[in-house]
């Protein structure tokens, strides 16, 4: 960050490096990781995601839920202020949700709500929500995440000139080169902010991002993990687990992936320390199912270690399963990220080694969506599932046949129950051991070859202090300030 | 004249080409940008949204009615991705691309045409070969590999430069040039190194011929021989080059502008193609051809100035 | 071959030649042989400066450098020779039939590479490439279609001015077929700058696709390429340098080597140069 | 018309009276391999003021390569002076520093080329190549310059002078461009003009005209004028002395009627009788069989020998020297080597 | 030459370019290189055709030959109308049509053999078997003065002579009847001319060919031809057997061309009619008689009137105004006549 301010004090100003441009700024049609990484930092739900996967009150202050798990009355935080100086009326909170749902004007916006029967604002401080059917995960979708507040008298221009009521507001973007959001004086939490100025700077290559860090050119950056050597004395480094899921997939309807022992073979053939040393510089937390630890209690640790690398066995599996002489197949990767085929490279070694002949098909990432994620056209691939705030939302999305975006074509009757099931639970622990069969349920069956969660290695100023980290992607900047 | 308004007639359908290339290119090139912008989250409700809102599901020959119409008018339409009018993107992110190839030509033609000039008058002796063969050196490194060794030895270790990024004139205009000197030089060298060959060559075509000869029997010396006749003579095939520059100076700022992370269009177009961007990299191309056809269309006219055999045809 | 010894003198010949000769017969070594397995990994061994075992060092999966930019001189003939034979091929055909039969075909090939060399190499390639997609075959016809202009160029004016000369009317007088007349008898003729054009396409396409690779959108594992290696170097530059010079040099080695002989022809062919 | 036999007769006047004279001049060109072409081998010839003399001989035999040293503009390298003296009115040009030798160039001499067609700047005017030249070796404004432009440009035949003046080298037809370039060359009263080859890429009836010029010239201003040329016919109407020149040398040197009515060198004569002549009828005409050697493979003995039908074994042997034959009737063959040879 | 037999007849040839670089067609005009132009060409015998250059003489002769499409006219070939042929007919119809180029250098195609050079005409033809070929090729090559080496050597190993001797003999390779010279030795040195003249003269004896001589060197046309004509701006302006042209030129033109000839001749100096100006550009052309606007004897008609071929009483045809009549227009005209006396 540039200078001092005239008192000699450094200036509350941060300038933080992101990989890319936000898709939307209007938070309601932001879908990418990176958007909320950012615009997060304006808006609010009725509920905010906490650091250890739990959530904790926002705009709304308190809630009751009725006996047959249907009914949510909210009460509504009061004198909380929208960036425009207006405070946040039960109305706006009606407005954020008819136009999330559609139920208004135009098409719905988002499909989380189809579950909601109806909403309801009976008096100036109360917002009740009727549900179809119980759900134990519902508070998950009141965070800003899926539903930020924003104002009615903002229509048509959330995109534009986003308006929230977040810690920092909206100053202006320049797309391509960076987003900057000022401090919100107006902040229902009256310590909070500490900056003034927060300015995202986007830079899509990491080893610029790593120099403009060391020209202190920008404050934060994630690093590589084979450069940390070089900034690791001058700067904080902070490692994340990104509660992200780097998997290696197969197409579980096709031939030979529909049979469980190719897949187990796979599994033990692939060797995960050396894609973690050679890829991520050993910065990578093995996993053995959809969950890292970075989710707590939810995490069913010690799967990791199931497949330990094993030729023989590996060998073993594939014959029972008819392929004593392995076959050959394809991995097909994106090429927006050279992780990807830098995996699938030690994949086609790994595998060599039990007869199977891997090819390696690049494609860019347009294609990659088009064919093998929505198109479910692919013997193999690899991609890193990013991480949500939500144990059901890791291990539901992707894997169970009631979500569409399956796209493993993984099916097993006990996991999609458990699914099913623990919605309806309202008991933590109870959750927690159902959730906690789901993943081993993922690692018996080899749905996949996990690999691990990688960790972002984030190298900061060392007078900055505050920074906090999510199971998700998010530049908390509400209690970030630069010190002495 | 008629030699302009064929110029100007085939500016026109040169451009027209280019923009039917561009928008088929784009119709047979797999890929949703809708998808890729709403990535693997994308929910279907919202992709069907965005599609209807971007008028991707009109057909083929009304898009690039539109588009042309647009083109002609002005318009270039908005982002899909940024979901904002092309021609402000392009105004963003312009200063930055037009400051790279500016300092850039200005580094090649001040280097470039003098040294041209100095070897050719030392046809044969030794430094005809150092330069030849420093030349081609320069010709064979890959541009962006010369960036990164420059950012290793330059940039690296003195302050001055600013290894990524960009630094608007109007705020330092220190830190401008310390930002874009390093990329300016790393398109320069090779053009340089093509460059000064060409002028060197020119003009010793030039000296082959024969009116070189009477204007030396007239008794003019050499110093006026070259830099009075044999320079404005040269400086027609050496335009053409020079104008050529334009299309391999702004083909050299796509790949710098990676190297050295700066936000130019051409950064702005590497992005846009993996996102499908259509009306953005539609747009983008039309500019960046629109400007080499221009200069190349300047150029042609310069001959006509240069050469009173085109002028007065 | 007579011509060629004439010129012992010409460096550019001999320094040319030798370079391309030298990474010629690297090639043909790497199909038998390469010091360590290219694809082997070893990752306990990764970037490991150079050594007598590892020459060049090995890369961030412990693979040996050395034999990668052994087997990568086959990717980079490979996708040079394949550049270059689409481009001649089109390039004189196109270029062979709007200067010979002229007129209003002339006009029309002629504007529409005129449209294609309006857009900067690199964008018609990147645009090439999505449509095609990334990868070593692609690539190297995306990077052929782009000769073909320049290509078509020179062999147009090659056959505009030939089709004038007096053996082409004798051989139209005696009923040589035109077909026969293009091919047979100006095509050896104007082929003099047209092998030049071809060397310098052989660098061209190199770079191109080094640039290419650069962007991630060139040739794509396991194929070993010299601009892929040159690119996942840079996550290394300052930690592990060396790791950059084996194939930033090579690609410059053997550019310069194409540069060089494509001088060293004109050189021989156009008798006023020297 | 001047009578040279007279004034050979004193050596005083014979000095008196010599414009330039060119002694033993060696131009060779290096080639590849060490090859050396002798384009230019030990010539000696002499101008005298006010006379016509000219330069024959078939293609390649050397006759530019002369010319072009008496101008120092040879192209170095390939091409250098080895040997020789060239004086102008008493004074060596060849070892003049080039600043000097460039104040005699376009000032002391005039020089006209073959190629009317490319031998002006393309990109000024006509006016402009003229003035440059009377601007660098006279003392006058650029105005006066180009009054005197006009006035030359009205010598050499243009009626719109004044249009010309402003036009540029293409918009005017070969003929025209050949004119501008005798002005050029006569704009500082030269003492000589060399002219090379003036008219061969002209029409005939163009080529007369050029001819015509260049005598009203001389008589004007009283020029020698060194005339190359391959037309026989051209040589027998303008020149007072011819030169024949062969593989680099001068084979015979004599008065033009003596060339023609007293021919004495076998290559002369078989050059004289291969010429299709208007006012002759013959049913067919003799040739010379084979062709001139290129420079660099001149043979051993007399150049000419090959295709001599007199050749005798000395012929292959011995270089013949030029032999003074009568006054101003020089041969160099081996049959004149004793009085009365043929 | 009584009852002579009529190998060619041209009638009313037109050949016209469009202006190149031109915008619009149409507007800029053409460029008339040969312009109304008709005559016979006898069998055995020689016709030369003189003119400055652009006169359209070279045009004529790729126009006869339909090297290039006519735009108007007819040309008959031993009584077969050749611009009405299609291409099938005008090959086997051409090989009784050759002709010789001006540029030795360009003439013959550098990458091949001689020996191919001369043999591609029957090959092509596919007349006779390849050994038969090989025998005629031999004989070709000795004919012209080759030796047999010459057969596998290429065109640059040889003197311009040596070049266009090798042309011949591909002309020859197909028996024609009919062989037309274009500037054959212009590009030659002198003493090599005369080479190749004689050789020419030779071959037209031992195989009655008839030739349509193009030069624009009077002395060289004077000497090979019977018949001459000369051309001026695409038309013919006198043709007539080449005695009667020599020794009592009619047209202006034709007498200012000869008399601009330089020639040996000590004895008597010979009057010079000096031409004003240059040749008129070719796409513009003066109206009326296209060289009124440097005929010395030009008159008011000349301007306005395009003047045709007449026979005239001394044998040859003329086009120009003074001599409508068929008869020597008797004019006073001395007083126009720039006189130019030399020595
Ligand atoms: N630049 C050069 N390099 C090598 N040799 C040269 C060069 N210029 C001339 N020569 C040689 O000098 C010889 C004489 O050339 P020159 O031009 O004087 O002939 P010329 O008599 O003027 O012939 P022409 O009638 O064709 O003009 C030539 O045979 C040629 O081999
Ligand atoms: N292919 C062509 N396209 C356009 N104009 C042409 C073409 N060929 C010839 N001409 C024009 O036609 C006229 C006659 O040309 P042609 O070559 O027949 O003259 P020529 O008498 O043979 O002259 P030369 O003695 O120079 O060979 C010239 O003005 C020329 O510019
Ligand atoms: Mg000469
Ligand atoms: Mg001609």
């Amino acid at each position: 960050s540039e200078g001092g301010n005239v008192d000699g004090e450094k200036a509350q100003e941060i300038k933080v490096r992101i990989n890319d441009d936000p898709d939307f700024l209007d938070p309601h049609l932001a879908t990418a990781s990176i958007s909320y990484q950012m615009i997060l930092n304006m808006f609010e739900g009725l509920f905010a995601p906490e650091t250890d996967g739990s959530l904790s009150p926002a705009i709304a202050e308190s809630y009751e839920l009725s006996e047959d798990g249907l009914t949510y009355t909210f009460n509504i935080r009061d004198n909380v202020k929208f960036h425009n100086g207006n405070t946040v009326k039960v109305e706006d909170i009606t407005y954020t949700f008819d136009r999330l749902m559609g139920t208004k004007n135009g098409d719905p916006l988002s499909s989380n709500f189809n579950n909601v029967a109806s909403i309801e604002a009976p008096d100036t401080d109360t917002f009740v929500i009727k549900l179809k059917e119980p759900n134990s995960n519902f508070l998950y979708s009141l965070t800003a995440l899926q539903s930020a507040i924003i104002p009615a008298s903002n229509e048509g221009k959330h995109n534009d000139n986003p308006i929230g009521t977040g810690p920092f507001k909206f100053v202006k973007y320049s797309p391509g080169a960076n987003l900057e959001l000022a401090k919100h004086e107006d902040y229902w939490d009256e310590k909070l902010p500490y900056l003034d100025k927060v300015t995202f700077v986007f830079q899509s290559d990491d080893q610029s991002a790593l120099m403009a860090l060391k020209a202190k050119e920008v404050d934060l950056t994630g690093v590589p993990a084979n450069r940390l050597a070089e900034v690791e004395n001058d700067f904080n480094i902070r490692k994340q687990n990104n509660n992200s899921t780097l998997v290696v997939t197969f197409n579980q309807e096709r031939e030979p992936f529909k049979d469980v022992r190719v897949r187990q073979a796979i599994n033990y053939a692939i060797n995960k320390g050396d894609i973690i040393d050679a890829v991520f510089s050993g910065y990578a937390t093995p996993i053995g199912s959809n969950m890292s630890p970075a989710m707590g209690d939810y995490y069913k640790d010690g799967l990791q270690d199931v497949y330990a690398r094993n030729i023989e066995k590996a060998k073993e599996l594939l014959a029972e399963a008819g392929y004593p002489d392995g076959f050959s197949t394809k991995i097909s990767v994106s090429s927006h990220n050279d992780m990807y085929s830098n995996i699938a490279q030690v994949i086609v070694e790994n595998l060599r080694e039990i007869g199977i002949k891997v090819e390696i098909e690049v494609v860019e990432w347009g294609i990659w969506l088009e064919r093998i994620y929505f198109g479910r056209d692919y013997d193999m691939t690899t991609i890193d599932l990013t991480g949500r705030p939500s144990a059901y939302e890791i291990l539901n999305d992707y894997i169970s046949t009631n979500d569409s975006e399956n796209f493993f074509r993984f099916k097993n009757a006990e996991f999609d129950k458990i699914m099913a099931d623990v919605l309806k639970e309202a008991d933590r622990d109870k959750q927690i051991q159902m959730y906690q069969r789901a993943q081993e349920i993922l690692n018996e069956d080899s749905a996949s070859v996990y690999i691990a969660d990688y960790q972002v290695l984030w190298a900061s100023d060392k007078e900055i202090e505050g920074l906090k980290s999510y199971p998700f992607w998010f530049h908390d900047m509400s209690e970030v300030r630069f010190t002495e | 004249m008629a030699y302009i308004i064929r110029r100007i007639i085939l500016f026109v359908v040169t451009m027209a080409t280019v923009s039917l290339i561009t928008f088929s290119v784009f119709q047979v090139m797999p890929g949703d940008p809708i998808r890729i912008m709403l990535g693997t989250e994308a929910d279907e409700t919202q992709v069907e949204t965005l599609k209807k809102q971007l008028g991707l599901d009109q057909p083929l020959h009304i898009q690039y009615m539109d588009w042309v119409k647009g083109l002609v008018t002005g318009d270039l339409g908005d982002s899909i991705r940024f979901s904002r009018p092309v021609t402000e993107l392009l105004a963003d992110r312009l200063p930055v691309t037009i400051s790279l190839a500016l300092i850039t030509l200005i580094i090649v033609v001040i280097v470039a045409i003098p040294l041209g000039i100095f070897v050719a008058k030392r046809q044969n002796k030794l430094s005809d070969v150092v330069f030849s063969s420093v030349t081609q050196l320069g010709m064979a490194v890959p541009s962006f590999w010369l960036g990164m060794l420059l950012i290793l030895y330059l940039g690296m270790n003195f302050s001055f430069f600013t290894i990524s990024g960009y630094v608007p004139w109007t705020q330092s205009v220190v830190g401008a040039l310390g930002a874009l000197l390093l990329p300016a030089l790393t398109i320069a060298i090779p053009q340089i190194a093509v460059k000064f060959r060409y002028v060197r060559n020119a003009i010793l075509e030039q000296l082959r011929l024969d009116y070189v000869r009477t204007i030396r029997s007239k008794g003019i010396t050499e110093k006026f021989v070259m830099y009075k006749h044999v320079l404005r003579n040269s400086m027609i095939p050496i335009l053409t080059v020079f104008g050529l520059i334009t299309a391999e100076v702004v083909a050299g700022t796509i790949i710098v502008e990676q190297v050295f992370s700066l936000p130019g269009i051409g950064q702005l177009l590497i992005t846009s193609i993996s996102y499908r961007d259509f009306p953005l990299v539609q747009g983008i191309v039309m500019y960046i051809t629109f400007v080499v056809v221009f200069i190349n269309f300047i150029v042609d006219i310069l001959y006509s100035v240069l050469d009173p055999r085109i002028r007065l045809n | 071959m007579k011509t060629l010894m004439s010129h012992g003198k010409n460096i550019n010949l001999i320094v040319g030649l030798l370079i391309l000769s030298a990474f010629l017969l690297l090639m043909l070594l790497s199909f038998f042989y390469t010091p360590h397995d290219i694809n082997a990994m070893n990752v306990a061994n990764k970037l490991r400066g150079p050594s007598s075992e590892y020459w060049f060092g090995t890369d961030e999966f412990g693979r040996d450098i050395f034999s990668r930019i052994m087997k990568g001189t086959q990717t980079a003939f490979f996708v040079g020779a394949l550049t270059v034979s689409i481009g001649v091929v089109f390039g004189t055909l196109i270029g062979g039939i709007a200067g010979y039969v002229g007129g209003w075909v002339d006009e029309v090939f002629m504007r529409i590479m005129d449209s294609f060399m309006a857009f900067p190499g690199i964008i018609l390639a990147l645009m090439l490439v999505a449509v095609f997609g990334p990868g070593i075959v692609n690539t190297s016809i995306a990077l052929g279609l782009m000769a073909i202009p320049s290509i078509a160029r020179i062999a147009r004016s090659g056959f505009i001015q030939h089709k004038e000369f007096e053996y082409v009317m004798a051989a139209k007088l005696i009923g040589v077929k035109p077909f026969k007349i293009m091919f047979r008898h100006i095509l050896p003729n104007v082929s003099s700058p047209l092998i030049v054009a071809a060397s310098i396409s052989f660098a061209v396409a190199m770079l191109a696709e080094a640039a290419l690779s650069y962007l991630g959108l060139g040739v794509q594992p396991p194929d070993p390429s010299w601009g892929r290696m040159l690119k996942d170097s840079q996550a290394y530059l300052t930690s592990s340098p060396w790791y950059t010079y084996a194939p930033g040099i090579s690609i410059t080695l053997m550019v310069l080597g194409f540069y060089m002989l494509s001088n060293a022809i004109r050189d021989i062919m156009d008798p006023r140069s020297n | 018309m001047h009578s040279p036999q007279v004034k050979l007769e004193s050596s005083a006047n014979l000095q008196e009276n010599m414009l330039l004279e060119v002694n033993g001049l060696k131009t060779y060109f290096q080639m590849e391999k060490g090859k050396v072409a002798k384009a230019v081998d030990n010539v000696s010839f002499s101008i005298n003021k006010g006379e016509t003399v000219a330069l024959v001989g078939e293609s390649g035999s050397g006759k530019s390569i002369t010319s072009l040293s008496i101008m120092r503009l040879i192209p170095k390298p390939p091409g250098e002076i080895v040997e020789g003296s060239i004086f102008l009115e008493g004074k060596e040009l060849l070892t003049l520093p080039e600043d000097e030798m460039a104040n005699v160039r376009g000032n002391d001499i005039g020089m006209i080329f073959q190629e009317p067609m490319t031998s002006l700047d393309p990109v000024f005017t006509i006016g402009n190549q003229i003035v440059e030249s009377l601007m660098r070796h006279q003392k006058i404004k650029k105005s006066e310059a180009y009054e005197k432009a006009i006035e030359l440009l009205k010598i050499v035949g243009f009626s719109r002078a004044e249009v010309i003046i402003n036009e540029y080298p293409h918009q005017l037809s070969g003929g025209m461009r050949q004119r501008v370039m005798i002005a050029i060359a006569m704009s500082n009263n030269p003492k000589l003009l060399i002219a090379d080859e003036p008219t061969t890429a002209l029409d005939v009836t163009v080529q007369a005209q050029i001819l015509n010029l260049m005598m009203d010239m001389k008589k004007k201003y009283g020029s020698s004028i060194l005339l190359i040329t391959h037309d026989m016919g051209v040589v027998a109407e303008v020149a007072d002395r011819v030169l024949v020149m062969y593989a680099g040398q001068i084979v015979e040197e004599a008065l033009v009627k003596d060339l023609f009515l007293k021919t004495k060198h076998p290559y002369t004569k078989a050059l004289l009788k291969t010429i299709p002549n208007i006012e002759v009828e013959l049913h067919r005409l003799d040739s010379i069989p084979g062709t001139v050697p290129p420079a660099h493979l001149f043979p051993k003995g007399c150049r000419f020998a090959e295709r001599c039908t007199y050749a005798m074994a000395k012929c292959h042997e011995e270089d013949p020297s030029l032999i003074e034959n009568s006054p101003d009737h020089k041969v160099r063959c081996h049959l004149y080597e004793r009085e009365g040879g043929m | 030459m009584i009852e002579r037999e009529k190998l060619l007849t041209i009638n009313h040839l037109k050949k016209y370019f469009p202006i190149k670089g031109a915008l619009f067609k149409g507007n800029a005009g053409q460029v008339k290189a040969v312009d109304d132009v008709s005559f016979e060409i006898y069998k055995g015998e020689t016709l030369g055709i003189v003119g400055e250059s652009g006169s359209g003489k070279s045009t004529l002769g790729r126009t006869i030959l339909r090297l290039m499409e006519p735009t108007d006219g007819e040309i008959i070939f031993e009584g077969t109308n050749l611009e009405k042929l299609r291409t099938r007919q005008l090959v086997e119809q051409r090989k009784q049509m050759q002709m010789i180029f001006q540029d030795p250098f360009a003439s013959l195609n550098p990458r091949m053999r001689v020996g191919q050079i001369v043999g591609e005409p029957l090959a092509v033809q596919k007349m006779l078997t390849k050994a038969e070929r090989a025998e005629k090729v031999m004989d070709l090559i000795k004919k012209v003065g080759l030796t047999k080496e010459a057969l596998t050597k290429f065109p640059h190993e040889f003197s311009g002579g040596q070049r266009q001797r090798i042309g011949i003999a591909r002309a020859l390779s197909m028996n024609p009847k009919f062989i037309i010279a274009d500037e054959p030795v212009s590009a030659l040195d002198v003493s090599v001319q005369s080479q190749v003249l004689n050789l020419m003269m030779d071959l037209q004896d031992e195989f009655t060919l008839t030739y349509l001589f193009i030069s624009h060197d009077l002395s060289v046309v004077k000497h090979i031809s019977d018949r001459v004509g000369v051309m001026y701006l695409g038309r013919i302006v006198e043709i007539g057997d080449k005695k009667d042209i020599y020794s009592n030129p009619l047209h202006p033109y034709t007498q200012a061309l000869l008399s601009a000839i330089p020639v040996v001749n000590f004895e008597n100096e010979r009057e010079r009619i000096q031409l004003k100006g240059e040749q008129p550009n070719p796409s513009d052309p003066p109206a009326g008689c296209a060289f009124h606007t440097r005929c010395p004897l030009a008159f008011e008609r000349c301007k306005l009137e395009r003047p045709n071929l007449m026979k005239q009483s001394s044998g040859q045809l003329v086009a120009c105004h003074l001599y409508e009549d068929g008869t020597h227009n008797t004019k006073d005209t001395s007083e126009d006549k720039i006189l130019v006396l030399q020595h």
